[in-house]
């Protein structure tokens, strides 16, 4: 396989944004991409776009055609990638083997998400879990995170207060990206006094709903060498599978389809997490970032609520966990959450993450979930020095 | 929820029918084509007990709009005697009554009944037994 | 790249499968392809998996997950992708690409459709066509592929008499393969006499609405030539995107995704159409048939009609399209179609297609398309002699 | 048709507003964020002509269910003066008064009213030109 480097990426403000459409976001944030590549739209020779449900969203399917189409880039190669949440990073590993396989040079990923359009967004999502079997008896995608809660909690003593930090640490980091769509500081009586959502979660340990679209492009790292930039690299692809209801799953305290993804992104660049500087981990819920950062191995079954609560994931901490403010802050289109990751890695590796820029990173790895742990996919970024 | 979907799955709703793979003895809810287990495609129609504890729960708040009349309900994670675990609602008991560890027996009871359009829900739910 | 080979197949009965879920469906043909193939689940390590809009058809999301998970699979890297009719060949294409690319060795294409199960069809299907822009007004699929019917019997004198051969043909070799939906022979008075849907389209130039499933496992060519067994290459893969709205394009007598897509599979291969012995061609209304036969080179620009009328594409003609009775007879579960028709390819390149078997053929194409021709993938297969 | 998106429309659908490409003055409607032509991203607002000539067309006999209570009726693909191209149903005329060249002018009309829940739809249809 050829080595692949990032060499671009867009992305649109998160928020609740009524006067733009799905198609539209999707424009605005391959347009940014391109640009910021500097590759002409005719070098564009495949794209792959993450969305999850665009069809009950907004009622439209064929995305590859419409997406591309009103981005300016017709007659390329382009598909549609589905896994929940974890739509994002699906597209980015699709689009990351095609140019690893030497099919196509310059290959886009993208994702979007238009989640404000009128429809129920808890029915949408819940098509992420067993519709027959888990949302049929009146389960949430909250309620789902609340029972992993309540099972962590029983394990391992995990405490509200610990859940708390995870969200009071992701908005103090989004409130430096000028992105996202909470861009603002919450204290922990903010999130331990806020309405409840499916116990023990309350609103704040919620991420929202958001519309939003992100993009990356694809090259030969070779190509990349030659741009003058920081040659940013994907040393490592892990994708995983598991059952789709929690239930089915042995023990609700842990998501090991997360540790079957890194473990298979770790065996590709030959690494551990000890060579790992920052993550970005799929916060859609404050527990899901603490059991995430204790399936990639960051911290000990048990110790990720812990480490929240001690400030080891906070920016200037041991090991920064979502420096973008992660789903919670910045916001959760949830198929453009894993292409945004990616954006938050390529930013922090080539120096360009603002305010929220971590001291010369050399390595990120990106964690991207579907459903309540259905899906993973886990990669690893590595800046050339 | 429309009707040709809800027709299928009754025998699952309605009597916890299962299915059990003829060569290995794994025990599917519901019933597969497919054993995960072995990989075999040969089944028998066992159903599940009506006894179980709970694994893990949570009181929802905010439910889909569908279920908005029944707020606040306890969601559970029920593990059965023969081990097969189900996703139920809890049925007539306050959300504090339940508990990692209660134990529960499942009942038959309406769902939910929907717009005016759709079918009217029924299923299994899970009642906390006394004490 | 590495060469790759199609080296088992699966396929349901098409149908109204009302007793059969999206899931068992899969579960059906992913379980009989690798009873074909001889390959043990465990060694699978990736799938695609077309589908266009489970979440309209029904309620379900998150399909890689809860297929695989159906279908014994748990734990590998799986993706669900989606181009409308056209999600079969793009799942079909990125499984290729995956083991190509040397990151994987056993790598499922899947694809399939659940239609029947109660939501409204026509709304569901409209989807693949811009939703704001034409179908809003009112315009169906049925709808757009009359339009093209229209605007090709203005162009080129094409007769419903033409049209009608197609049915008729594709009927004529569904009735020998036992899976088809609609495995009888039916007479040219039947077509012109049918109820119409749009004009100048009645209810026998239209593909069915059809419940179904179907896979190929794909492997590295050494390894498909250790079993002794016919080996079945990928020697062409093309894949394009155009224009949602029909009324975006410039002549809507063509289909200009198909010759697109077609020239980058033929590129590849180092061919033309004349080396070429049979095609499944996407005939989700007569119409189609007739333009992508001239879109793929197969007659010139206003001779699909004539030629088949004359009995230019049956069996036993000089180029047979839709051997298997094409989306027509055979039935169109639009996620599934892509991959039966590989399955089609494959039967008949293994020589194990039963009483429709052609002669010795040495290379199939098939032709798969999205929407009113937004998309398309093109793929050719080989036996090696 | 649920009311965020209809209402986000309603520019074009209410009044044909386009987007002129500032720099290489290509039309697209609806308006677009890219010009398909020249990869520019700003636009002007522009209405487009009302009279143009059918390119294709076809009578619909089996329509969605929202659209039944208007069948049979004439769909096309309508080349207005500037070239820009657009999908309309045929108001008031019989199908057999509309063909590929028929000239036709662009009118404001209810295409629909859904079912009571939704929004009812407005927009253009394309009227047949007297000859
Ligand atoms: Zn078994
Ligand atoms: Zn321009």
């Amino acid at each position: 396989m050829r080595d692949v480097a990032v060499i671009g990426m867009g992305l649109t403000p998160f928020g609740e944004l009524w006067d733009t459409s799905l198609r539209d976001l999707f424009a605005i944030a391959c347009a940014d991409c391109l640009e910021d590549a500097g590759v002409a739209r005719d070098q564009v020779q495949s794209a792959y776009i993450g969305c999850m449900t665009s069809g009950l969203f907004v009622g439209q399917e064929h995305l590859a055609s419409v997406l591309c189409d009103y981005a300016g880039l017709r007659g390329l190669a382009a598909t549609r990638v589905e896994s929940a949440c974890a739509s994002g990073g699906a597209a980015f590993r699709a689009a990351y083997l095609e140019v690893a396989s030497g099919a196509s040079d310059f290959v886009l990923a993208g994702g979007v998400e238009k989640m404000n359009d009128g429809a129920d967004a808890t029915y949408c999502l819940a098509t992420a879990a067993d519709q027959e079997y888990e949302a049929y008896n009146g389960v949430t995608f909250p309620g789902l995170y609340a029972m992993i809660a309540k099972a962590h909690m029983a394990k391992h003593g995990t405490t509200p207060q610990q859940l708390a930090a995870v969200a009071v640490k992701n908005h103090r980091n989004g409130a430096k990206n000028p992105k996202a769509q909470f861009p603002l500081e919450i204290s922990e009586k903010t999130v331990l006094g806020a309405v409840r959502v499916a116990e023990p979660l309350g609103l704040f340990d919620c991420s929202p709903v958001t519309d939003g679209a992100a993009c990356v492009l694809l090259a030969p790292v070779e190509f990349a060498r030659k741009l003058g930039k920081p040659v940013v690299k994907i040393i490592g692809s892990g994708h995983a599978t598991d059952a789709i209801a929690l239930h089915d799953r042995k023990d609700p305290s842990t998501i090991p389809v997360v540790a079957l993804a890194a473990q298979r992104a770790f065996k590709q660049s030959g690494l551990t997490i000890r060579d790992i500087d920052f993550a970005e981990v799929h916060d859609c819920f404050t527990i899901a970032e603490i059991v995430c950062t204790e399936e990639l191995g960051i911290f000990e079954p048990g110790q990720g609520g812990p480490a929240a609560a001690a400030g080891k994931t906070a920016r200037d901490g041991e090991f920064p966990v979502n420096t973008s403010g992660g789903l919670k802050s910045k916001g959760h289109p949830v198929g453009a959450t894993g292409i945004a990751q990616i954006c938050e890695l390529y930013a922090q590796l080539t120096g360009n993450a603002g305010g929220r820029q971590l001291k010369n990173p050399r390595r990120g790895l990106a964690q991207n979930m579907g459903g309540s742990g259905g899906s993973c996919t886990v990669h690893i970024l590595e800046v050339e020095q | 929820m429309i009707s040709p979907r809800y027709h299928r799955e009754k025998p699952q709703r309605y009597r916890l029918e299962a299915g059990k793979c003829t060569k290995c003895g794994e025990i599917h809810f519901p019933p597969r084509k497919v054993c995960r287990k072995c990989f075999a495609r040969e089944f028998e129609t066992v159903e599940l007990p009506r006894r179980g504890k709970v694994v893990t729960c949570t009181t929802v708040w905010i439910p889909p709009a569908e279920f908005d009349d029944q707020k606040p309900y306890v969601n559970a994670i029920v593990e059965l005697e023969n081990g097969v675990r189900l996703t139920v609602m809890i049925s007539e008991a306050p959300p504090d009554e339940v508990d990692i560890g209660t134990e529960v027996e499942i009942v038959f009871r309406r769902l939910q009944h929907g717009p005016a359009w759709e079918v009217i829900r029924y299923g299994y739910k899970a009642r906390v037994i006394a004490g």
